[in-house]
């Protein structure tokens, strides 16, 4: 089988796993086990994978955004910590502190979102940057913002800053139609996001977000670029958000027309097809994938379940990481004012 | 017929938008939708062309406001959540709180800002910002705790002449119910004395009041009256109602849900102190959230912030356990 | 004489007056007569009073920048209010609140900058939305910004907002090559501004910025577009800054060879000449233009320094308007905690 | 051979650079220009590649910031005018401060801000912030006065794992001067008892403090010792040697050049009165600026921040006169 293929395997691999795991998160939402938002990527799998696998495990960089399930699992966020982060977990990457998808591990090249949307791409720009400082200049680092992210002043300066650096930053602009309830026209007047490409003086492709062979293709060129020197690349992926905002969100407000559309496609089911009429995998093997995949899934979940829950009275409560400073910080440790440690 | 906290604050903008053609409303996500907690809902539609959906752009939504408002209009800007107004700062701080004072000419406007904690939200949902914007010369800050106050202080919010910054408790949306709207209301700049006592007195304001209420309860158990002053407003302040109180009570514990360097407490106590130094017979105190991002877990967020218990822990301590 | 030539003789006559009021305002400073900053439009006044010649005062919204003079003046403002501002007198429109280029009479339509730069491009967004509720849609606001201030995230939401508001905004964006020092190199990486122009959906044109005609003639074309209701306009003048960033700057880091080139040239220099070619007026009568310009400066300086200066016990203090509010406002008049009003 | 304030800056700045090669400074005209007031002068000559223009992005500016050190670096971000760092306010609280607490990752950079007045500088140019950044945990925020804690605290501040706001105050750039480097340094997190009195504490920082010292020598002239206490870092604040100094004055001044509402004379009175009540023969005081934005003309804002004088005029009402 031929690296292409392989490649498509494995993006629906991840598509697959991402798609399961997100089911199981939102059935646990529903059942009250979750506290707090849930955020799905369904029909943003291909996209989200497809960048991720273009990346180099523990060389480039990756900072997912909100539908970003697929993307992180293939630059390597093993399962645990999307279940672990979600319920709590005083073991998870966050250790119940932060929630669902503002989670990440920095030292292995993925920083953990912050929910003012843009804030990311600088951050990415920063980490590109010491690379270079550090003499690490093959590093990519690649990010994703929606279509209502662009609109923020931050996705601007970054973007900016980027070019102005030429930094190998690669920028997955997911256009799903829609940023929470607001439609495209609410929130950009111009032809195609990927106008702004010029404007920053990167290069700018658009691609067919549910087609998962197109994003690999246009992924593969996009970071191969940007390592290559060619400065900060822009992919805009049409799609459609094929769940609502959060899980608490039924997303009434779509339409139906436009559901109906290409870009209303699944891009997961697409994958399947192709898998099938490529003779990848029979349909046997494709059930025994999804078999295994609900079987990782639950366990992964049995085991956050199990995990010990963060306990305040153990919590150091320390902002900082200068702990000889701590004492004189705040004048608590109860906070209130008369008892100092 | 009851009505809720948020359902206050959606009649009161439904009321402006009826009474004032120049009141409109720009936001995200709140027109068809109604916004993220429904408190626009079925606004665009009663208000045909006034209640906006806005791009996600803070910083440009309140640049909006303000050239709108001294052109005569009287925007409200919804926030998503109080958090994201980081993104507006600067058009709040510079823009909106300076223009009346360097040129003469009114700028009035209103902020919504769901604002406070809720178990699950986190460190970017949860926060609460008032002490930041009452910090900058030119801005009036308020933080209704009641429903009552939710729907009046907005109503007079808006006939201002001048930048609000309407601190709304998300906790409070949903889980504050009045039997029907009181027609009492109280003007904006005086604080109210919400339950009367004679051995403490707690001033807070938003969700704390509520907390601090059920903390007098338990300390009227141990036979301690305890005086609860509401804020309202925390810029203005009302300082002679406080010092009113403390003049009773000689005590004074001071409660807020934000970070506890500064702000809203450390003013309480020093005004108090400055004018009313002699009228105290304990040292003041303050009782406000951990000096940490507010946390995700329930767990962690109901130790994070004061609580009834810890209130009430404070209060012992304050009267001399 | 044509219409043509008599928009030409006025763009003349304003970037004549501006020019000699900043050489007064600069030799002020240099005689340690103002306090603060002092920022020049030298070489910018074609594109600047251009700008403003195209609009209808008493109907339209023209919010500066920091090198508009001769557009300020073009609008309407009387030179004492540049005079007052910058002395600091009581009398003018500041009333020593705020001082030089931080003044504006937003009731004529002219909002007075803040210094944060783009802040001012979503107040201008704000004034025409109020003028469409209020019917009145014919106004057409324009503003201004620098090469540098188009990195700021102010300028891009609010580009964005104006385009998917379809708002008859006009940006003028003065490309003087530098941001204070920092070459347009290091402040961003397309090929050219303009390029900025699609990625908003909002109409481009790029125009020499030293030629006077050339100015005008776009202008015009950019605020009957956008009176028309095709949306925001964007207008990229190239020119050269003439002066330091401030009086204060003797501006030696720009190189020479970027001087000599057509960047470079004296717009007003350039538009005497064309006036004399044009036989629009004789030397004798562009000498009698100056020293009447000369004469009105000096007047208007010298009633400014005639004026009463700010008095700190008659100032309210008194930073809302809502004066009931005031008393519980802060615990000063002496702004201590223990005198109250 | 007498060095000024900025010059410290300056100097601590390239001692940085030479002996850690993961220092960087990043900053609007700060590489070839050496900076709006030529805090950088040179260093880019002398350390190429690592002393960088930015674009006019001051969110972006952060945000690579906090990305670099979170990545291993040590920047330094130089704000124009630490007014313009309202708009990396987000970046700033959101992301650098809960940088360590939400993942472990330190993220150790340092902000340079400009900030306080000087004549003719107006609103936006004058700002001091330290309170808005001092409110948010997570953040260190320093406010040296002298020309020694210019240079040991910026050196100090550099080698912290933890992002660090730090406030330079712009008079001082040129007005305050040194024979030479002193060699005695005083840790971050520790107060400093300028001048020993026993009549009344002034606590204080930053330019208010060479005002305060004046105000002392004023008051010396009718017999009275006021001791003053510089703060130097406003968080931590040294809540032991401001309780101490106190102790033996039985008096509090807290003066400040910030706006009036919170922030920290609030902090410091609050502090004093929790834990110290019982050393007050006086009700403690704040002197801050007025609470209007600051005015441009000298004669307005000379009235506007306190001074000599009426800091001289609050000691006597506190003094009892
Ligand atoms: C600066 C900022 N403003 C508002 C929000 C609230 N918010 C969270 S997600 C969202 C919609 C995002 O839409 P888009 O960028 O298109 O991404 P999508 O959800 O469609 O993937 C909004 C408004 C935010 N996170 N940050
Ligand atoms: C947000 C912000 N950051 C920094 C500054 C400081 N500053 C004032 S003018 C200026 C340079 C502006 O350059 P440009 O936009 O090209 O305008 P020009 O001065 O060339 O006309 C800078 C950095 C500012 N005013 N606002
Ligand atoms: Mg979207
Ligand atoms: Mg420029």
């Amino acid at each position: 089988m031929d690296s292409h293929a392989s490649l498509f395997q494995e993006g629906f691999h991840w598509m697959l796993l991402a798609r399961t795991l997100e089911e199981k998160i939102a059935a646990l939402y529903h059942a009250g086990k979750i506290v707090g938002g849930v955020y799905l990527g369904r029909g943003q799998e291909a996209f989200s994978a497809s960048m991720a696998l273009c990346l180099e495990k523990g060389r480039d960089i990756f900072a997912p955004l909100i539908r970003d399930q697929a993307g992180r699992m293939a630059f390597g966020e093993p399962m645990i910590d999307t279940a672990r982060t979600y319920l709590g977990s005083a073991l998870g990457p966050m250790r119940g502190r932060d929630g669902n998808i503002h989670r990440g591990r920095p030292s292995k090249g993925m920083p953990a979102m912050i929910s003012h949307l843009g804030a990311m791409i600088a951050v990415v720009c920063g980490m590109l940057k010491a690379r270079q400082f550090q003499g690490q200049s093959g590093t990519v680092g690649a990010t994703c913002i929606g279509d209502g992210g662009t609109s923020t002043g931050a996705f601007h300066e970054a973007m900016n800053m980027a070019s102005v650096e030429r930094l190998p930053l690669v920028i997955a602009v997911a256009n799903n139609q829609f940023a929470y309830s607001t439609p495209t026209d609410r929130q950009y007047g111009c032809r195609d996001l990927v106008d702004r490409a010029a404007g920053y003086g990167v290069e700018g492709y658009v691609v067919d977000g549910t087609d998962l062979e197109a994003c690999l293709e246009v992924f593969t060129k996009a970071v191969s670029r940007a390592r290559a020197g060619h400065g900060p690349q822009m992919v805009v992926g049409n799609l459609l958000r094929l769940c609502g905002h959060g899980a608490h969100d039924d997303g009434s407000y779509i339409p139906d027309e436009l559901k109906a559309t290409d870009l209303g496609r699944d891009c997961l089911k697409l994958a399947r097809q192709r898998m099938l009429n490529k003779n990848w995998a029979t349909l046997s093997e494709l059930e025994m994938m999804e078999a295994e995949a609900s079987e990782a899934v639950q366990q992964a979940v049995a085991q956050a379940q199990r995990d010990p829950l963060p306990d305040p009275a153990q919590e150091s409560w320390q902002p900082i990481s200068s702990t000889w400073l701590m004492e004189t910080m705040t004048n608590s440790p109860f906070h209130t004012d008369s008892k100092r440690a | 017929m009851s009505i809720t906290y948020l359902e206050a604050i959606r009649e009161a903008q439904a009321r402006a938008l009826r009474e004032d053609p120049n009141v409109f409303i720009y936001g995200q996500d709140i027109a068809r939708f109604g916004g993220a907690f429904k408190a626009t809902k079925n606004l665009a539609r009663e208000f045909p062309g006034r209640v906006l959906d806005s791009p996600i752009s803070e910083d440009a939504m309140m640049g909006l406001a303000v050239g709108a408002a001294i052109e005569g209009m009287r925007p409200i800007v919804e926030m998503q959540f109080a958090d994201f107004s980081s993104i507006a700062f600067n058009q709040i701080v510079n823009q909106a709180a300076t223009h009346y004072w360097r040129t003469g000419i009114p700028c009035p406007l209103v902020v919504r800002l769901p604002s406070g904690g809720t178990a699950g939200s986190g460190p970017f949902h949860s926060q609460s910002m008032e002490s930041l914007y009452a910090h900058y010369p030119g801005l009036i800050v308020l933080t209704p705790a009641t429903v009552g106050d939710a729907y009046w202080m907005l109503l007079e919010a808006i006939t201002l002449n001048d930048p609000v910054i309407f601190c709304e408790h998300k906790f409070l949306y949903y889980h504050l119910k009045a039997d029907e709207l009181p027609d009492e209301r109280l003007p904006i700049g005086k604080a109210r004395i919400v339950r009367h006592g004679k051995h403490a007195s707690v001033v807070t304001y938003s969700a704390m009041l509520h907390e601090s209420l059920r903390a007098a309860d338990e300390l009227a158990k141990l036979g301690y009256e305890i005086e609860v002053v509401d804020l309202r407003s925390i810029k203005p302040m009302d300082t002679d109602t406080i010092l009113a109180s403390v003049a009773r009570t000689g005590r004074l514990l001071a409660v807020g849900e934000a970070f506890p360097w500064g702000g809203v407490t450390a003013e309480v106590v020093s005004r108090v102190v400055a004018e009313g130094f002699h009228l105290l017979d304990a040292p003041p105190k303050r009782l406000n959230a951990r000096d940490t991002p507010i946390p995700y877990h329930p767990n962690l967020w109901a130790a994070h912030r004061p609580t009834a218990a810890t209130i009430a822990e404070a209060l012992r301590e304050l009267l001399g356990f």
